[in-house]
Formats: C-alpha cells, sequence, structure tokens
C-alpha cells in the first residue's frame, strides 16, 4: 500500500475532513487499502483516478455506506463508528454517482426528502438552476431524462446548506451549457462549504480545482494544489496512466 | 416407530390415525379415551383377549394425507391388523384403500362415514350416515304433505351428500325440500337467509360445519327466519354448544331440535359407568367420540374372540351383524353395508349459567328405529 | 422521403406522445450504411426517447422506423436486434448478476438462436471464448471476466457495454452517452475503438453524446434535437456555429 | 328491489371487511414490500385477544358498548406489539437480503402462532360474545332488512382509510418507506434513519391487523384458528386489483370485490363470485397491472 | 483443481444414486431422522415422498431459481397430474399406461394454455396470476367439478395398477420407480441449465428487457421453461398419486404452492441440488415432526413447554425461523461458502471452466445497495 504523504501535511489550513489508513471492504474484495486524505475548510478538492480505483468508495467509505476500518475526521469529531444517517445530518450533502433519483417518487416528494430537519431548504436557488425540476415537480422521478435526473440528484445535494458536499461526477450526461451553469453553481458554494468531489471532465477540474488528489489501486498516491494541473497536467496525467488499463487502438 | 418386533402370533396389533393436531384434535382425543376404556373394559383390565395381547400405537397425521397415509403404511408394515382412528377424510379413504389392499380391518369410526359405508367387507362404517333418518321422526306424526324443509350447506362431498341422505326419508313422509349449497368459504350469509325466508320454509336444517356457522345462524336469525321456521340440525363436540346457542338466540333456541349421537347418562348401563370413572381418572370429559372409540374397542376384541388373529377376513366376518352394548346403548353392525347402527337422541340447547349450554333430551330412538334403508351394500 | 429509403436506419414523422407529454415531434432522419451521426441537444429533448423508439423499447405514437429499408415500426426489440440493431443504454443497464464474460457471451450469441443450437452447451473452450476476451481486452476488462458485472465500477460497466455492443456484432449501434462516466484517460482509445468498429466493419453508428470534442472528433453528421423535433442535421462544423445550438446547448466554452 | 338493497349493503359490508382485514397487508406488502406470511397469523392472534376479552367482559350480559371499544384497543395493542417485536427482532437483519427469506422467515412465524393458538384453544369455533344490535337487529331499509354490524363495519372501514390516508400525507415516514424500498441507502444519504420509519409503519400495519382481526371475529360471531387465512386471500385480491400501495385503490377494488361477489352469488349461482373475484384479478393484471390506483413509470 | 471437479462431481453423483438404489436393502436403524430402519417400509413410503417432491422443487427451481418466475401456483399442474391420472383410472376404462400418458398430456396442454396467458403479465404480475389460476383450480376440485371427490380427494381403484405396485411389500418398487424419475429429472435439469437455453434464462432473471434489446424473444423463452416445469410437475404429479394410492386435495391449496417456495429458500435456489436437499429436508421435517411432537419426552414436560411442543406445525415454523436467521442463504449457501474456501486456496477463479452460476438470491451488489 502507498504511504499517505506527510509532506505536505505541516503547511496543511484547518481541515475540514480527514481520512487516515482507511480500508473498505466488498464482499470479499479488499478495496480501498489505506486511504490518507486531507480536505482543507472551504476549498474545492478534486479526486482524479482511472475507473475502478476507489473513488467512489472513498466517498461511500466516508458516508459510512460501505464496511470500513480507519480514521475519519469531520468537523473534528470522529466519525469512522457513526451511522449514516447520523453523519450526513452533521451537514453533508451527497451527489452520488448513479444519480439514486427514487424512480417511484415525484421530483417534489424526492426533494421532499431530502430537506434536512431544522434547516431551511433553498429551493429558490435549486429551481433557479434547473427550472426544469420546477415544472416537472409532480410527474414521477423515473420519467426524467438522465441530464435531468442528473439535476434533480444535485438539487438534492445542494438544498439544504451543507458543511461538506461529496459530489461524484456532478456533470455527466449534462448538456454542455448546463455544466457551465453547475460549475458556477459550485463556486459560489465553494465559498461557505468544502467541496470533495470526483471529475472525470479535466476542464470542470481544472476550473474548480483548489486541491488535486489522484488515485490509483485504492490509495490517494498525490495530493497538491491544482496549480500545477493548470499549468501542465502532464505531471497528473504521468500518475492518472499508472497501469493503463484500455489497451484498444494502442495496442 | 414402535413395534418393530414384527409382532408375534400372541400380540395383535392395532394402528390408530387421527388428527392429535389441527381440525379433529378434540374428537381424536375423545376417540382415545373411549377406545382405551373400552378396551380395559372388555378384557377386565388384562388387555389381552385368548391370550393375544392387544397392543396399540397412536399416530399423528396432523390432517395432511401424505403423512396420514404414510403413518398407515408403517403400521400396516409392523404387523398391525386393525387400523382405526378419527381424522380428515382426505386421508381416512386412502387409509381405507390401503387398509384393504393388503387385507387388513380398517374401523373409520366417525371418518368419511358416507365414502366409507359399504365399500369393502374390511372397512365398517360409522353411524353418523343414519343420522339423518331421525328427521324424519323428528317432524313428528300427522300429516306432512304440506310442509316445507330448506337445507344449508357446504358445496362439497359432505353437504351434497348429506342433502341426498336427508331427502330419502323426507320424501316417505311427503315433506318438500329445498337446498342452498354455498361455497365453504362464503363469509356473508344474509343473502341466501333473506332467500330462504322468502321460500317461508316449516323447517330448516343445517348441516354447515366449522367456519362461518355462526354467521350463518346469526344471518338467519337476523332475517327473523328463525321466528317461523323450526331449526333442526345436530350437535358435535361441547365446545361448540355455546356458540351455536348463542348464535341462534333465545327464539330460535327454544323450538330448535339437534340430534346427538350420544346422550350422556341416557343408558345408565355398567358400560357407560365405567367410562365415565374411567374418563374421571384420567381428567378428561366425556364426549361426542368417546363411544366412538367404546365401539371401534367393542369390534376388535370381538374380531379376535370369534375369528382369531390370523384370517383378517374371517375376523372381518365375525362383526357381520354383531351385536353390543356400548355406553350409548345397543349398537349393531349391519352385514349388508356395514354401516353401524346406534341410538340416537332428539335433543335441545338449554342455557345454564355462565355461557355453559347443555343439551336436553327430547326423545331417544333406539338403534332399530334408526336403521335407514340400504343404499349401497357391500358387492362380495 | 427518398433519402431515409436508401439509408440503412430511417425514421420518418415520428412523433411519440406519453400520457400527454409531446417527447417526440414529427422527427424525420436518414443515416447511410457506414455513417456515423451523433444525436446533441439540451437535456430532456428526447434523444434517449429517439432510440428508444428506434430499438423498439417504446412504440411510436406515429410515424415509421425503417432498418435496412424494411419496415419494423410495429416489430419488438429482439426481432430489431435481428435484423442487426445493437445499442446500449445511457445509465449501464446489464446482467448485474452474472460475470462480465457471460454478459458478452449473451450478446455475441443472441443472433445464433437456431432451435438445435440453443441446446448446445454455450462453449467455454478456448476456441470459443477467443472472440469474446478480444472483446473484452479492447475495452480493458478482460482480467476481470470472471467477476460479477454488478460488482464493476460505473466506468467499467460503461466499458462493459461497449463490449457488448461489438459483441453483438450489430451492422446498426445504437449509443447512448457511451464515454460518460469513463475517465479522461481511457477517452481516447475508446474513441478510437469506436471508430475502429465503424471503420472495419462498415457498421451504421448513432450516438448521442454530450462530449463536444468527442463529436466534433468522431461524427460525420450532427443531429441536434430541442424539444423533441430535429433542429439541425448537418456537418459538425456547421452545427457548432448554428447560433440555436450556441445558446440552447452549448453555450460559453468553460 | 329489497333483494337489490339488501345485496348492495351485505356487498359494501363484505367490502368493508376485506378493506379492514387488506389495509395491514396494503402498508406492510403493498407500501414496504415485505412479502408476509404472518398477517393471517397476526389477524387470528388479535381475533383472540378480542374474544378474550369480550368473553370476560360479558359472563352473564351481552358485553357493552365500552367492552366492545377495550376489545378493540386490545386487539390493536396486541397487533402492534406483535409486529414492532417482529420487524425488530426477525426482520431488520433482512432488508438487505434477498427478499424471499422474508417469506420464509413470517411463513415460520404464522405457522408457530397458529399452531400455539390451535394447541391452547383448539381447533373449534368460539363464540364471540357480541353485543344483539351489532349482527342479529336489523334496520329496514326499502323493506330490506340491513343488520346493524353492517353500518358498523363500514363506518370502521372509512374512518380507516381517511386515518392512514392522513398519516400517509402529513408526516415523512410513508414517503420514507416508499423510497426505502426502492434504494435503502440513497435514504440514508439523505440523512434520514430509515430503519425508525420502516418499524413505525410495519408496526401501524400490525395495529391495523388487530383493529381488523376483532372487527372479523365480531363480524363472524365466531374465532377459530382459520379466521385469519379464510379472509386474507380475498383482502389480497383487493390489494392486488387496487393497486399495491395505494390505499384508496385499494378500498374502491374492496367494494368492487364485495359487490361483485353478493350479486353474482345470489343472481347466478353461489360460489360464482370467489371464482369472478380471481377472474377479476387475473384480468386486472394482465390489463392494466399498475391497478386501479397505481401510477405507470418508465421503463429506460 | 479443476480436473479435479470434474472427476469427483460425477462419481460422487453415482455413488449417493447406487447408494440411494440399495436403500430398501439396509437394515441400518434410521436415527429418529427415518421412522425404524433405513429400509423398513415406513421409510421407503417417506423416502418417495422426499424424491418426488424433489422432482417438483427441481422444476421450480427451473421457473424460479433460474428464470426468475416466481409462481404461485406451480402445485396446479403437480395436482392436474395426480388428478387426470387418477380420475381416468377411477371413472374411465382407461389403463395404466393409457391414463399416465394422457394425464401428462392433458398437463401439458393446459399449461401451454394458463402459462401462455400469465406470462403476458410482467415478471411480477406473473406470481399473481398463476396464483389466481391455481385457485381457480381449487375451487373446482373443492366443488366436486367433475367428481373430483372435493376435501376428499379421489382414490385409484388398485386393481389397476400393475401389481409391482400394489400392496406395502411392493412399497420398494414405487421408492424406486421415484428414485429413477429423480435421477432422470435431476441430470436433465443440470444439462438442460448448462446449455444456452439454460443461460438465456438466468439472463432474463437479470434483466429481461436487456435480454429482449440483444435479441432474444423473452417470451418465447419463458414459454419454454414455464412447459418444461409444469410437464416435469404433472409427471411428478402421477408418481406421487401413485405413492399415495389416491389424489389428494391438499395439492391444489395455496399452503401447497408456497411449500415449494420454501423449500427453494431452505436449499438455496438457482441450483439444482439445493433445490433437490431443500425438498428432502421439508419433507423430513413434515413427515417426522409429528413423531417429535407426541413423543414421550414432550409428554412429560410441564404444561407451558408440552402444549406448544405438542404442535408439529409450532416446530416446523420455528425451524423456518431459526434457518432463515443462522443459515443465510440456505444449506446451499453454506456448503458453497465452504467449498469456496477450499477453491480459492487451491487457486483463483476456475480457469476456462464454467464458473458455477450466481445463486439468484444473492442479489447483486448495484440493488443491494
Ligand atoms: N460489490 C462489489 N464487490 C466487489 N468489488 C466491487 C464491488 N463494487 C465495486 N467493486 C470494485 O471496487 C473498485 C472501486 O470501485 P469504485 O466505484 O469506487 O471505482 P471508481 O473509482 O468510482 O470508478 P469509476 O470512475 O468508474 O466510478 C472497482 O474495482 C470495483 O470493481
Ligand atoms: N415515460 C415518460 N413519461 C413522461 N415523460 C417522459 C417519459 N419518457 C420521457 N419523458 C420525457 O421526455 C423528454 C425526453 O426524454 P429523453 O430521455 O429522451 O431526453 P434526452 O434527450 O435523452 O435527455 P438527456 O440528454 O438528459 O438524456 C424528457 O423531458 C422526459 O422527461
Ligand atoms: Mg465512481
Ligand atoms: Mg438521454
Amino acid at each position: 500500500m502507498s504511504p499517505p504523504d506527510t509532506s505536505l501535511s505541516r503547511e496543511e489550513p484547518d481541515l475540514a475532513l480527514e481520512l487516515a489508513g482507511v480500508h473498505a471492504y466488498l464482499g470479499e474484495s479488499h478495496i480501498l487499502q489505506g486511504v490518507s486524505l486531507r480536505v482543507p475548510r472551504h476549498r474545492v478538492t478534486v479526486l482524479l483516478g482511472r475507473n475502478g480505483v476507489g473513488k467512489t468508495t472513498t466517498m461511500r467509505a466516508i458516508l459510512g455506506l460501505v464496511r470500513r476500518t480507519g480514521r475519519i475526521t469531520f468537523a473534528g469529531a470522529d466519525i469512522a463508528g457513526e451511522e449514516t444517517h447520523d453523519i450526513v445530518a452533521r451537514g453533508i450533502g451527497y451527489v452520488p454517482e448513479d444519480r439514486d433519483v427514487f424512480h417511484g417518487l415525484t421530483v417534489g416528494e424526492n426533494l421532499r426528502l431530502a430537506v434536512r430537519r431544522g434547516g431551511q431548504p433553498r429551493h429558490d436557488l435549486v429551481f433557479e438552476l434547473f427550472p426544469e425540476l420546477k415544472k416537472r415537480t409532480k410527474h414521477l422521478a423515473g420519467t426524467l431524462s438522465g441530464g435531468q435526473q442528473q439535476m434533480l440528484s444535485l438539487a438534492r445535494g445542494l438544498l439544504n446548506d451543507n458543511e461538506l458536499l461529496l459530489v461524484d461526477e456532478p456533470t455527466k450526461g449534462l448538456a454542455p451549457v448546463v455544466v457551465r451553469e453547475v460549475v458556477e453553481v459550485l463556486e459560489r458554494a465553494a465559498g461557505q462549504t468544502t467541496v470533495l468531489m470526483v471529475e472525470q471532465n479535466l476542464a470542470v477540474a481544472r476550473r474548480l480545482a483548489d486541491h488535486i488528489a489522484v488515485m490509483v489501486d485504492g490509495a490517494v498516491v498525490l495530493r497538491e494544489p491544482a496549480g500545477r494541473l493548470a499549468e501542465d497536467d502532464g505531471a497528473v496525467r504521468a500518475y492518472l496512466s499508472v497501469g493503463s488499463a484500455v489497451s484498444g487502438a494502442s495496442s | 416407530a414402535s413395534g418393530s418386533s414384527g409382532g408375534g402370533s400372541d400380540t395383535v396389533k392395532v394402528g390408530v390415525i387421527s388428527s392429535q393436531t389441527g381440525t379433529y384434535s378434540v374428537q381424536s382425543a375423545d376417540f382415545r379415551d373411549g377406545l382405551e376404556a373400552g378396551l380395559n373394559y372388555l378384557t377386565k383390565g388384562t388387555n389381552t383377549v385368548d391370550g393375544h395381547k392387544i397392543e396399540v400405537t397412536y399416530a399423528n397425521d396432523t390432517g395432511q394425507a401424505p403423512v396420514g397415509i404414510a403413518k398407515a403404511k408403517a403400521m400396516i408394515a409392523s404387523g398391525a391388523k386393525f387400523l382405526t382412528g378419527i381424522t380428515d377424510s382426505s386421508i381416512a379413504i386412502p387409509v381405507a384403500q390401503q387398509a384393504v389392499q393388503n387385507n387388513i380391518i380398517y374401523l373409520p369410526g366417525g371418518s368419511a362415514s358416507y365414502q366409507l359405508t359399504g365399500v369393502n367387507p374390511l372397512v365398517f362404517g360409522n353411524a353418523n350416515k343414519n343420522g339423518s333418518q331421525i328427521f324424519q321422526k323428528l317432524l313428528g306424526g300427522g300429516d306432512l304433505s304440506k310442509k316445507k324443509l330448506a337445507y344449508v350447506g357446504q358445496d362439497y362431498a359432505y353437504g351434497q351428500d348429506t342433502y341426498t341422505s336427508l331427502k330419502v326419508p323426507l320424501e316417505q313422509v311427503h315433506v318438500t325440500s329445498t337446498k342452498h349449497l354455498l361455497p365453504m368459504s362464503t363469509t356473508n350469509f344474509t343473502a341466501v337467509a333473506a332467500q330462504i325466508k322468502a321460500e317461508k320454509p316449516d323447517y330448516i336444517y343445517s348441516s354447515w360445519a366449522g367456519a362461518g356457522t355462526d354467521q350463518l345462524f346469526a344471518a338467519l336469525r337476523a332475517q327473523g327466519v328463525f321466528d317461523t321456521s323450526q331449526f333442526i340440525g345436530y350437535l358435535i363436540t361441547r365446545n361448540t354448544y355455546a356458540s351455536i346457542g348463542q348464535a341462534l338466540g333465545p327464539k330460535g333456541v327454544e323450538n330448535a331440535l339437534f340430534s346427538l349421537y350420544y346422550y350422556p347418562g341416557f343408558s345408565g348401563n355398567a358400560e357407560e359407568k365405567f367410562l365415565m370413572t374411567w374418563a374421571a381418572q384420567h381428567k378428561h370429559q366425556v364426549e361426542y367420540d368417546d363411544p366412538t372409540g367404546w365401539n371401534a374397542a367393542a369390534m376388535i376384541v370381538h374380531a379376535i374372540q370369534a375369528g382369531g388373529t390370523d384370517d383378517t377376513k374371517k375376523m372381518a366376518a365375525s362383526l357381520d351383524d354383531y351385536t353390543w352394548t356400548s355406553p350409548q346403548g345397543e349398537v349393531t353392525m349391519r352385514a349388508a353395508d356395514h354401516a353401524e347402527l346406534t341410538p340416537q337422541f332428539a335433543v335441545k340447547l338449554a342455557k345454564g349459567a355462565g355461557d355453559t349450554w347443555t343439551p336436553q333430551l327430547v326423545k331417544a330412538y333406539t338403534s332399530k328405529e334408526m336403521a335407514t334403508a340400504v343404499t349401497d351394500p357391500i358387492k362380495r | 422521403m427518398l433519402r431515409t429509403e436508401s439509408a440503412a436506419l430511417g425514421v420518418e414523422e415520428l412523433s411519440l406522445v406519453i400520457d400527454g407529454a409531446q417527447i417526440l415531434r414529427d422527427v424525420t432522419l436518414g443515416v447511410a450504411t457506414g455513417e456515423l451521426v451523433a444525436v446533441i441537444g439540451p437535456n430532456g429533448a428526447g434523444k434517449t426517447s429517439l432510440l428508444n423508439v428506434v430499438s423498439g423499447t417504446l412504440r411510436a405514437t406515429s410515424g415509421r422506423v425503417m432498418l435496412h429499408e424494411q419496415d419494423v415500426t410495429s416489430a419488438g426489440p429482439a426481432r430489431r436486434a435481428r435484423l442487426g440493431l445493437g445499442r446500449t443504454f445511457q445509465t449501464s443497464y446489464l446482467f448485474l448478476g452474472l460475470t462480465v464474460l457471460e454478459n458478452v457471451r449473451l450478446a455475441r450469441q443472441a443472433k445464433e438462436q437456431r432451435f438445435r443450437g440453443l441446446w448446445r452447451a454455450p462453449g467455454s473452450s478456448a476456441a470459443a471464448l477467443g472472440p469474446i476476451r478480444e472483446h473484452l481486452a479492447r475495452v480493458g476488462l478482460d482480467g476481470v471476466r470472471h467477476d460479477l458485472a454488478g460488482s464493476l465500477s460505473h466506468g467499467d460497466r460503461r466499458k462493459l457495454e461497449l463490449a457488448l455492443m461489438l459483441a453483438s456484432e450489430s451492422t446498426i449501434v445504437l449509443l447512448d452517452e457511451p464515454m460518460a462516466g469513463v475517465n479522461s484517460e481511457d477517452l481516447p482509445s475508446l474513441m478510437e475503438l469506436i471508430r475502429d468498429v465503424q471503420r472495419d466493419t462498415d457498421a451504421t453508428i448513432v450516438m448521442v453524446e454530450h462530449h463536444i470534442d468527442v463529436v466534433m472528433e468522431l461524427a460525420h453528421r450532427v443531429a441536434v434535437m430541442h424539444h423533441g423535433s430535429l433542429l439541425a442535421f448537418d456537418t459538425p462544423a456547421n452545427v457548432v456555429t448554428n447560433a440555436t445550438v450556441r445558446d440552447a446547448y452549448l453555450g460559453e466554452p468553460l | 328491489m329489497s333483494d337489490v338493497i339488501l345485496l348492495i349493503f351485505t356487498g359494501l359490508s363484505v367490502g368493508a371487511v376485506y378493506f379492514l382485514l387488506g389495509s395491514g397487508l396494503a402498508l406492510i406488502f403493498g407500501l414496504m414490500r415485505v412479502l408476509t406470511f404472518a398477517h393471517g397469523a397476526y389477524l387470528t392472534a388479535c381475533a383472540y385477544a378480542g374474544w378474550l376479552v369480550l368473553r370476560r367482559s360479558s359472563l352473564a350480559s351481552p358485553p357493552s358498548v365500552a367492552s366492545l371499544l377495550l376489545a378493540l384497543l386490545v386487539g390493536i395493542a396486541v397487533g402492534g406489539t406483535l409486529a414492532f417485536l417482529t420487524e425488530r427482532i426477525l426482520l431488520r437483519a433482512l432488508y438487505k437480503r434477498d427478499h424471499l427469506d422474508q417469506l420464509l422467515i413470517t411463513a415460520g412465524l404464522g405457522f408457530s402462532l397458529v399452531a400455539l393458538l390451535n394447541g391452547v384453544w383448539g381447533p373449534d369455533n368460539r363464540a364471540v360474545p357480541t353485543p344483539a344490535w351489532f349482527t342479529r337487529t336489523t334496520t329496514d331499509i326499502l323493506g330490506a332488512h340491513i343488520a346493524r354490524g353492517d353500518f358498523v363495519l363500514v363506518g370502521a372501514a372509512i374512518l380507516l382509510l381517511v386515518a392512514l390516508e392522513v398519516f400517509l400525507k402529513y408526516t415523512r415516514h410513508g414517503l420514507v418507506v416508499r423510497a426505502g424500498v426502492e434504494n435503502r441507502e440513497m435514504v440514508r444519504a439523505l440523512g434520514i434513519d430509515v430503519r425508525r420509519s420502516f418499524t413505525l409503519v410495519f408496526t401501524i400495519g400490525g395495529a391495523v391487523a388487530g383493529l381488523g382481526g376483532v372487527l372479523a371475529a365480531l363480524y363472524a360471531n365466531a374465532v377459530n384458528t382459520s379466521i385469519g387465512d379464510s379472509y386474507l386471500l380475498y383482502a389480497f385480491i383487493v390489494l392486488v386489483v387496487g393497486g399495491l400501495g395505494s390505499l384508496r385503490g385499494a378500498a374502491i377494488a374492496a367494494v368492487a370485490v364485495g359487490l361483485l361477489q353478493q350479486f353474482a352469488n345470489f343472481y347466478v349461482n353461489p360460489g360464482l363470485g370467489e371464482i369472478l373475484s380471481f377472474v377479476l384479478m387475473g384480468g386486472m393484471l394482465l390489463l392494466r397491472p399498475e391497478g386501479v390506483g397505481g401510477k405507470k413509470g418508465r421503463l429506460i | 483443481m479443476n480436473t479435479l471437479r470434474r472427476f469427483w462431481t460425477p462419481l460422487v453423483l453415482v455413488a449417493v444414486v447406487v447408494l440411494m438404489a440399495c436403500m430398501p436393502y439396509l437394515a441400518v436403524p434410521g436415527l429418529g431422522i427415518l421412522p425404524d430402519t433405513v429400509g423398513s417400509i415406513a421409510s421407503m413410503q417417506i423416502l418417495g415422498t422426499a424424491c418426488v417432491i424433489a422432482v417438483l422443487a427441481i422444476s421450480y427451481d427451473l421457473l424460479m431459481g433460474y428464470t426468475g418466475l416466481v409462481s404461485f401456483g406451480h402445485g396446479m399442474f403437480f395436482a392436474l397430474g395426480s388428478y387426470t391420472f387418477v380420475m381416468l383410472l377411477a371413472f374411465t376404462s382407461a389403463g395404466f399406461g393409457v391414463a399416465a400418458l394422457s394425464a401428462a398430456g392433458i398437463t401439458i396442454v393446459v399449461a401451454a394454455v394458463v402459462n401462455a396467458v400469465a406470462l403476458r403479465a410482467s415478471l411480477i404480475a406473473f406470481s399473481m396470476v398463476t396464483l389466481a389460476a391455481a385457485q381457480l383450480m381449487a375451487i373446482a376440485i373443492g366443488q366436486n367439478y367433475l367428481r373430483s371427490g372435493g376435501a376428499d380427494g379421489v382414490t385409484i381403484p388398485y386393481e389397476k395398477l400393475p401389481h409391482g405396485l400394489v400392496g406395502i411389500v411392493n412399497t420398494k418398487h414405487v421408492y424406486w420407480l421415484a428414485l429413477g424419475l429423480l435421477v432422470l429429472v435431476y441430470t436433465f435439469a443440470r444439462w438442460l441449465t448448462r446449455t444456452r437455453i439454460g443461460h438465456v434464462w438466468r439472463a432474463i432473471r437479470e434483466n429481461e428487457l436487456r435480454a429482449g434489446v440483444m435479441g432474444y424473444t423473452t417470451y418465447k423463452y419463458k414459454l419454454a421453461v414455464t412447459l418444461i416445469a409444469s410437464t416435469i410437475a404433472g409427471v411428478a404429479g402421477i408418481v406421487y398419486a401413485i405413492l399415495l394410492g389416491a389424489a389428494d386435495p391438499g395439492e391444489t391449496s395455496l399452503s401447497f404452492s408456497i411449500g415449494l417456495v420454501i423449500m427453494l429458500i431452505l436449499g438455496g435456489r438457482g441450483r439444482v441440488w439445493g433445490a433437490l436437499l431443500g425438498a428432502v429436508v421439508y419433507t423430513l421435517l413434515q413427515q417426522r415432526l409429528p413423531a417429535v411432537s407426541s413423543s414421550s419426552g414432550v409428554a412429560a414436560l410441564p404444561k407451558a413447554l408440552r402444549i406448544p411442543l405438542a404442535q408439529p406445525q409450532l416446530l416446523l415454523g420455528v425451524v423456518f425461523i431459526l434457518f432463515v436467521l443462522f443459515l443465510p442463504g440456505g444449506l446451499a449457501g453454506v456448503i458453497e461458502k465452504g467449498t469456496h474456501a477450499v477453491r480459492r486456496r487451491g487457486g483463483g477463479a476456475p480457469g476456462g471452466g464454467e464458473p458455477e452460476p450466481a445463486v439468484a438470491g444473492t442479489p447483486a451488489p448495484a440493488e443491494s445497495r
């Protein structure tokens, strides 16, 4: 397994979220093999990596949706032992990669479920961002198009003002014009909340990231300010292409 | 799992297959008590007849045919000469067939009485079949040609057979009858009650048993059928008296008449006295089917005495027209169709303290008076 | 309608209404054999619905669907597939409880369903598995061929979808956002893959895709859908310069 | 004429019974999609509970309205408790697993419960003391004698329907359960304790079964160990025809089935009604699988 | 490792079959699992029943375990086989062979009609449609339609049976008949589930629409499996009737069909041998628990314990509950786990060899979330 890079940890600003030596298992396979990651408060950290390295699993581990060991600190508290719903109730918004909208519920009901006890939902914001959803509140979410479902999923994540946003490939399946809007919203959001996101669209990553972390085979192997990604992403590409899977034409 | 010993000539094996759990659990218990009492009485406590030890084994068929039949085969295999017991007709009928196939005697007690009367020389039917005969008597003498009877029953073999066996004696006295057969799953009887009310019958006869009974009665009562027609039915286990009595309601009970297969205390003979004391010792309350068990015991003992233990055909033959005294009174096994002719009792229901109900004797009939015509004789 | 009749795939005056909502409006479009057409358009424009109607998972309210000059408007999905139509799905739609290998094999054997063949073992001999593993290798999943499809990561499921498409050896291929969720690193090689398939087998490909650069790279022609109707059908270059397309779909580049 | 009136009312009361017995199932199976085979046992157990209360309270005279209510309350309590324990002890661990495990474990529970009742009280009918006005006195409507109990049953059914609708509309639990059935993890990932809602709804389902059981005992004037299952099949038909999870649909279906059975049995021939109810269910599933109250989704 | 499995599995199977065939001559004690000795007539009857029920369970596994068609009316075709066979013998001049063949034939025809209709419904709706169909038949028989005997059932006029099958001394012949059928059906099912059609069935179970889009006319494949399963069920019904000497109305009840589902869960479905195990266990429980309940041991207990324990159904229920709680995935699941561990030590996934089909029960990760 790869060592958590302690090198940067000294001049680290205050952290919103910290993972130390997190291991996760799915069925019999050992998926996360000692993930260590620091997520600075009110910054956007982008998690990069090939398909299947464990990006999503990392997010699910944070939320306690997979069997995991190791230390996970959120806002000063160790949440590794907590129930998912308690962790989320601490102020986390989650946008899963495969949308996971409730097909049998209407758009309105989907949003109603997302409303956090105590907080005041920002319907205006999400409806302004995705006017389509307002039109469709009475329709079953299952009848929405792929992109519309992605919108609904994002809306659920943005509805409450959260301490931390976990967004897994938020722009997947969205029309470019919508992607742009989403990016802007996340940018604005990053002002008051911490964002940890997985993104395959390098343009989006480049635009949003304050920090990037690269995963290979269930471990974080590189974490650094996004600057270098902006200048030349060669270095990052180097990491990304570790154990390149697809032979395709190149073979 | 007993009697693996195969059973030498000195022991005679009797297998009792009954639903110790499930629908017939109460009757099975009564039957067992009666059987044991009877054997004990008739063998003077020795449980041996002419030096042949009687070895009784009991099996619970749980009301499931595959279980019951497996038990039957096991008992036959272990050398049983007699099978008996009270159980569901879907078990009793195939068991009877097993007995015949393997040439042993089957005494089905109350089970499948219609289907098993007159089927084979080795199978000895049961008294209930002539139960309907009593109603001709119950209707009293005089000119009945103007009288009408409405019949309510469950729409399957039993309900259908009961009606056919009822019609014969009724037609003899020119009583016209209508039948109302309903699916067993019926849960609302108001409509049929209204129909019956409209027919204005003088008598209403019900063979409805089990779930729905009380609802049927309540519906008839609500539609006011009992104000104009006399209810006629029969009583089985004591547990059900209260529910029948209550459901019929004051008016209904007042002119309702029931047939009863055993009226405790009527015969008062030695056999009954013995049964009573025996039951008391075993903390059992003598019931409808105690005599059924006793009768089985009587036939078993007689068959051994008169027919030995080797040739079941001979043993069976010895029971033809055999007459014995049971706690009910005098009982005869009619040779023609192996119907067991027993006394019958016409009773009313009367409410006692709390919700205890007891039958009150109206008239008793001897087994001779109760002898129906032979409808399906044994083909020999 | 000359165009559609000569075409490998043609739809004429296609309309789809689902409880009151007009989802497709008089869509007419012909794709020539060996052509690669990209379909773009805002979310909810009707792209997936179009593929559904063409592949037969939805029945058109009116209009005709033609495959290789045959009218299949009233045919079921299976029949269309046997006429050489294959498709992938927007959100991976696989046999999750079966292994990767079994998934691909099912796709491969779908076209040979003669009664007698059905009673033979599906074949696990090297010979039988050869081509299948070949396809898996091309999408980089050969290593996990014995894993359950349900245990694949998201992006890998997209790749498996492509492998199924390859294995079906369809002459007409509908791809619904094949690149969604594929990591940026593998994009080029998968694009290569699609181009190869198209070139080698002369397959006709209709590809819904939001990755505009993928579209520019691969498509011969681009169909733009908007509110259920066909807004434009033209070369990539002309389409991206089209004003309506710009503000309805593309917007400013990031 | 009076026949028609009579049949309409009896039909309604039969429908009411089906709904009363079915609505608990509508929550547990229709909404939570738990394949339960213990529901009949709940009904039976609660019927016995009600019977015990009534018997005790009415040894001398027929039961008062007060003791009737008491019986209902006891029934509800027993049903609720049974369900609560079932969910907590037996089912909770199973949601992640294959659904059919639920079938096996609830079937096991059902068998055991009924067998226990059989062991204690035997298989025979036990009379349930009912106030005379309940089943035995009638109100005349256009020459038809309608048992007063029928009104009570219909009333109870309507009340129950309203109560449940209100619960599902004005609390989030109904929503949580529906969502949880689809994707439990995502509900938790929204910060909701999905387990609490499941336990609650399941318990309510049991309590409703309790109510239904006692009313069924009153309706039948008697309890026996098969009382639950004897009605359940038709209650189930009502659910399917009504559309799983839709209470209003179930109510409509209940009335339809009740009337169908009564008229068919009376005018054509007895037993046809039962047959037709199954035909109705089959036909419905083939023509409109989502049922009366259901909604259609999108396949892909 | 694979070669090992290749050789051992059939060897073991053959050995088992031979052992089973010799059962009637085994005088070893039944140890309470079987009454009396293993070879006793009583045991033969029970084992025979177990074999027939196992055949039925295997046929049901093809439907439910492999194709994902959860029918609540499969017992209907079993009953149809029994009843038509017995009624033809009892009420017509048909002989044994004719009756058996036409019974099978009638079952196929009815199965074709019923399923052709039922399969028009979606996978879930299918189970309810089959339930409705089965209930209609139950009502018809319950009401003595065509002299089907209502609650009495119909008994076989045994004079019409071959002598070798009459009388308890010949119980072993009936047992061999049942065992033969089981071996036949078992091998047939094993083979069938390994053919391409078998794989398509599993594909349908996993994702019917996808299979359709791939070019498989799923309706035809589903019809095929229902026909095969129903026919097997019908034939099993015939042998069952011979075992009981009658057609038993219990076969038409809903609880009988539910019993099939239970067997598959007990054994572990999507496995031919899982179904077999489940059926055997279920039958033994059903047949032997009454003996436990009425044993002297129970009788000696204090009332509080005696009353419940005297009820076999209660014991049965408790067994089910314990099964689910402590043996997830059924017997097959447990055994699999064991062998799996061994195999992994033996080295990796079975190379070119056919990986065993996934247990239908174990939900794919995606939906388990
Ligand atoms: N249920 C499961 N059982 C076994 N392995 C699994 C399971 N689910 C996922 N995996 C494996 O876990 C690894 C990580 O999956 P994960 O979804 O986290 O990857 P990812 O980085 O999000 O990939 P992608 O970019 O495609 O979404 C993958 O190799 C996948 O095969
Ligand atoms: N079954 C249905 N019921 C109601 N509306 C539907 C149904 N199917 C599709 N729609 C609507 O039709 C429109 C087109 O859907 P479609 O999935 O084709 O969009 P799309 O172009 O694929 O969008 P995306 O790019 O987001 O995938 C959407 O607004 C969708 O909500
Ligand atoms: Mg991912
Ligand atoms: Mg789409």
